[in-house]
């Protein structure tokens, strides 16, 4: 019943997405959309997933692309080509998605073939072979490890897109500048300082509680890494970009999560030296059930560095580029009068 | 009495939507999303104990951050003149508001 | 004594949910921004509390009652902050209250207590 | 058959609206909500086949029998983390395209291509 009341407020907001000419409208309520999303997924049981979606898509995504939209502009062109055609695909496409899902198993049976396969012995058997009662973490750092490496190979790639596409080397001169630009704009912003203040402390207190707690209720290295690098960006939103440099700097933040992969692929080296296979655990010690613990802490803590350290090179490199084309457009409007 | 609070909280998050859909102002819509994500935090402690296993509020703590978090980071990159508040801003009919401005 | 919690925390959460909707009817039926943000500013953190406040008392792990401390103690502190915040960024960007007709000369006069206000911070 | 199959309607009608937006809107930033769109829509698709009726969470409780499917969870956990990444990816050659073209609009950089093109021909014509 939840779930119904859930996916039809989804659907009214996608289709208000549509009609939105307003990008930032667009991005408020794609922020909704993420949290509407993450609600249904508790729904659903997946707390885990609930937990990362309420990270990432309603706050880090809607955040990112609302820094976009400071720097290119906030309307779009009303005129949109082909919406005809475009119609008449998607609702074609649409018509023979929906003719597929006559043969879906209906939701909830507990008979349909994906709960048939594998996921009986992970249900069943993960107590015994990993020993800790979250099955998601179970399987998402033991059973698929090699896949969770995959992906977190995918997310330390897209950081170094980001600042192969972004990031400079900067100029010391500006440096002034941009501090001048922080300070006019955050002399005001007292009470929510000093209130940030308070939180940050607890948030990344949080973080750790969440990288920690993962073998025990939702939580892990994804979420862990996510929730620190919102402290960081909240961090470097009032404070400045230039204060929170200082606390981390770029090189040290790239090491990081350099660091990440680095040891998430040596724990998989170490057990194949041992005589296992490539991220076999058991071998990690010489008691099975302690390799597996050893070895899902130490991918684990991989993981929340990788995350949190990409996580954070985006922003620092989104919102510097921003500075820096503020702070060229303000040299440029002095110049012209 | 879980349940009809469970129902209230979805009555209070269809308005917040449907105030930032139609807006007028980009603060009515940063209001809705605030509101929105308050209410999203009562329902997922709703939920929990609802579906009988209330252990998991770390979700509901997070929400609570995540909101703080992302209206901040509106307020802070709102800076700039586009944001400015002006007639011609304004998406839709409720122009009327800002006569005096 | 079971019955008197369980009452009690119905009455919590009827009251917490009576707050919220009728904070959902403000946000959608007032005229501008500031009283729809007052609608939301004072029905969120006081029907956030009740319904917190319903649940502790269902509550019976103390794991969960700590949680749900924490929840109450993060709403308690974030909610104020964000409709301080949200008022005073649309007020510096010029949005202005909207007013009736008879009160423009109020509305000037306002304009300059906010400059004051500005000037002194 | 309509509760039993809801779900999967409103997942293919989500996923649809997604794709009518990457593919009739020309606004790069919109384009890129609509692939979130689309990325969130398989993302509820997954979730909601893990779910058993009468299943909780998986994580493992004393009195506890039926359970959801933990591997779709464990598949879109990490899903979402790498969609993030990539949108961010996306996101910043946005930012570069802004840089070089001084528009995100599809139309408008398709327009300064051609004409770039066309000045080119001239050029090896002359």
């Amino acid at each position: 019943m939840i779930d119904i009341v859930l996916l039809t407020l989804l659907l009214a907001v996608a289709i208000a997405i549509i009609r939105m000419k307003d990008l930032f409208a667009v991005v408020m309520l794609s922020g909704i959309y993420g949290l509407l999303s993450a609600s249904f997924f508790v729904a659903m049981d997946a707390v885990d997933v609930a937990f990362t979606e309420a990270a990432v898509g309603a706050g880090i995504s809607t955040l990112l692309m609302l820094v976009v939209i400071t720097m290119t502009g906030r309307s779009e062109n009303t005129t949109r080509h082909k919406p005809f055609p475009a119609l008449l695909l998607v609702v074609i496409t649409g018509c023979l998605l929906i003719y597929g899902t006559l043969d879906m198993p209906y939701f909830g049976s507990a008979d349909a073939p994906v709960h048939s396969h594998v996921a009986p012995r992970y249900i069943n058997d993960s107590m015994q072979e990993i020993g800790i009662p979250n099955i998601v973490t179970s399987i998402l750092a033991s059973y698929r490890a090699f896949d969770t490496f995959g992906e977190l190979v995918v997310i330390f790639t897209a950081g170094i897109g980001v600042l192969a596409l972004l990031s400079s080397v900067r100029r010391p001169d500006n440096g002034d500048k941009i501090v001048c630009i922080n300070y006019s704009m955050h002399e005001q912003h007292l009470v929510v300082r000093i209130v940030t203040k308070m939180l940050l402390p607890f948030i990344l207190l949080f973080a750790l509680y969440v990288q920690f707690h993962g073998d025990f209720g939702p939580g892990g290295g994804f979420q862990a890494g996510v929730i620190f690098a919102a402290a960081i960006i909240l961090y470097a939103m009032l404070f400045g970009l230039s204060t929170a440099r200082i606390v981390i700097n770029q090189p040290f933040i790239q090491l990081i999560s350099a660091t990440g992969v680095l040891l998430y692929g040596c724990v998989g080296l170490v057990s194949l030296l041992n005589g296992g296979n490539f991220f076999d655990y058991n071998f990690l010690s010489n008691d099975a059930i302690t390799g597996q613990h050893l070895g899902i802490f130490l991918i684990e803590w991989a993981v929340g560095c990788t995350v949190a350290s990409v996580i954070i090179i985006i922003f620092f490199n989104f919102a510097d580029y921003r500075e820096r084309q503020q702070s060229n457009e303000n040299e440029h409007n002095q110049e012209s009068p | 009495m879980l349940v009809a609070a469970t129902l209230a909280i979805f009555i209070a998050m269809t308005l917040a939507i449907i105030r930032g859909i139609s807006g007028p102002t980009f603060y009515d819509r940063i209001l809705a999303v605030n509101m929105f994500g308050t209410k999203t935090v009562l329902l997922i402690s709703l939920l929990g104990f609802v579906m009988g296993r209330p252990e998991f509020l770390d979700i509901a703590i997070v929400y609570a951050l995540i909101n703080f978090i992302s209206v901040i980071a509106v307020l802070r990159y709102s800076d700039t003149n586009q944001f400015k508040h002006t007639p011609a801003t304004e998406t839709s009919n409720h122009q009327s508001t800002e006569k005096e401005h | 004594m079971e019955i008197v919690i369980n009452i009690s925390s119905g009455l919590c959460l009827f009251i917490g949910s009576f707050v919220c909707v009728s904070g959902g009817i403000g946000i959608l039926r007032f005229p501008d921004f500031y009283t729809r943000m007052h609608a939301v500013g004072v029905t969120g953190t006081l029907g956030a509390g009740m319904i917190l406040i319903g649940l502790m008392l269902y509550s019976t792990d103390f794991l969960v009652f700590a949680k749900l401390v924490m929840i109450l103690l993060l709403t308690l502190l974030i909610s104020p902050t964000t409709s301080h915040v949200l008022a005073k960024a649309a007020l510096h960007n010029g949005l202005m209250p909207k007013l009736s007709q008879n009160t423009v000369e109020q509305s000037s006069l306002e304009q300059e207590s906010k400059e004051t206000a500005s000037s002194k911070s | 058959m309509l509760i039993g199959l809801f779900n999967n309607w409103i997942v293919v009608m989500l996923m649809m609206i997604g794709l009518y937006i990457v593919i009739a809107h020309g606004n790069l930033i919109k384009k890129i909500v609509g692939l979130t769109l689309f990325q969130t829509s398989v993302f509820i698709f997954y979730i909601s086949m893990a779910k058993v009726v009468g299943g909780t969470a998986p994580i493992l409780a004393d009195d506890i029998i039926q359970y959801s499917n933990p591997l779709p969870h464990a598949l879109i956990l990490t899903a979402i983390v790498v969609a993030i990444a990539t949108t961010a990816l996306a996101l910043s050659l946005v930012i570069r395209i802004k840089a070089a073209y001084g528009s995100i609009e599809e139309e408008e950089i398709q327009r300064q291509d051609n004409q770039i093109q066309a000045d080119k021909k001239e050029r090896k014509q002359a």
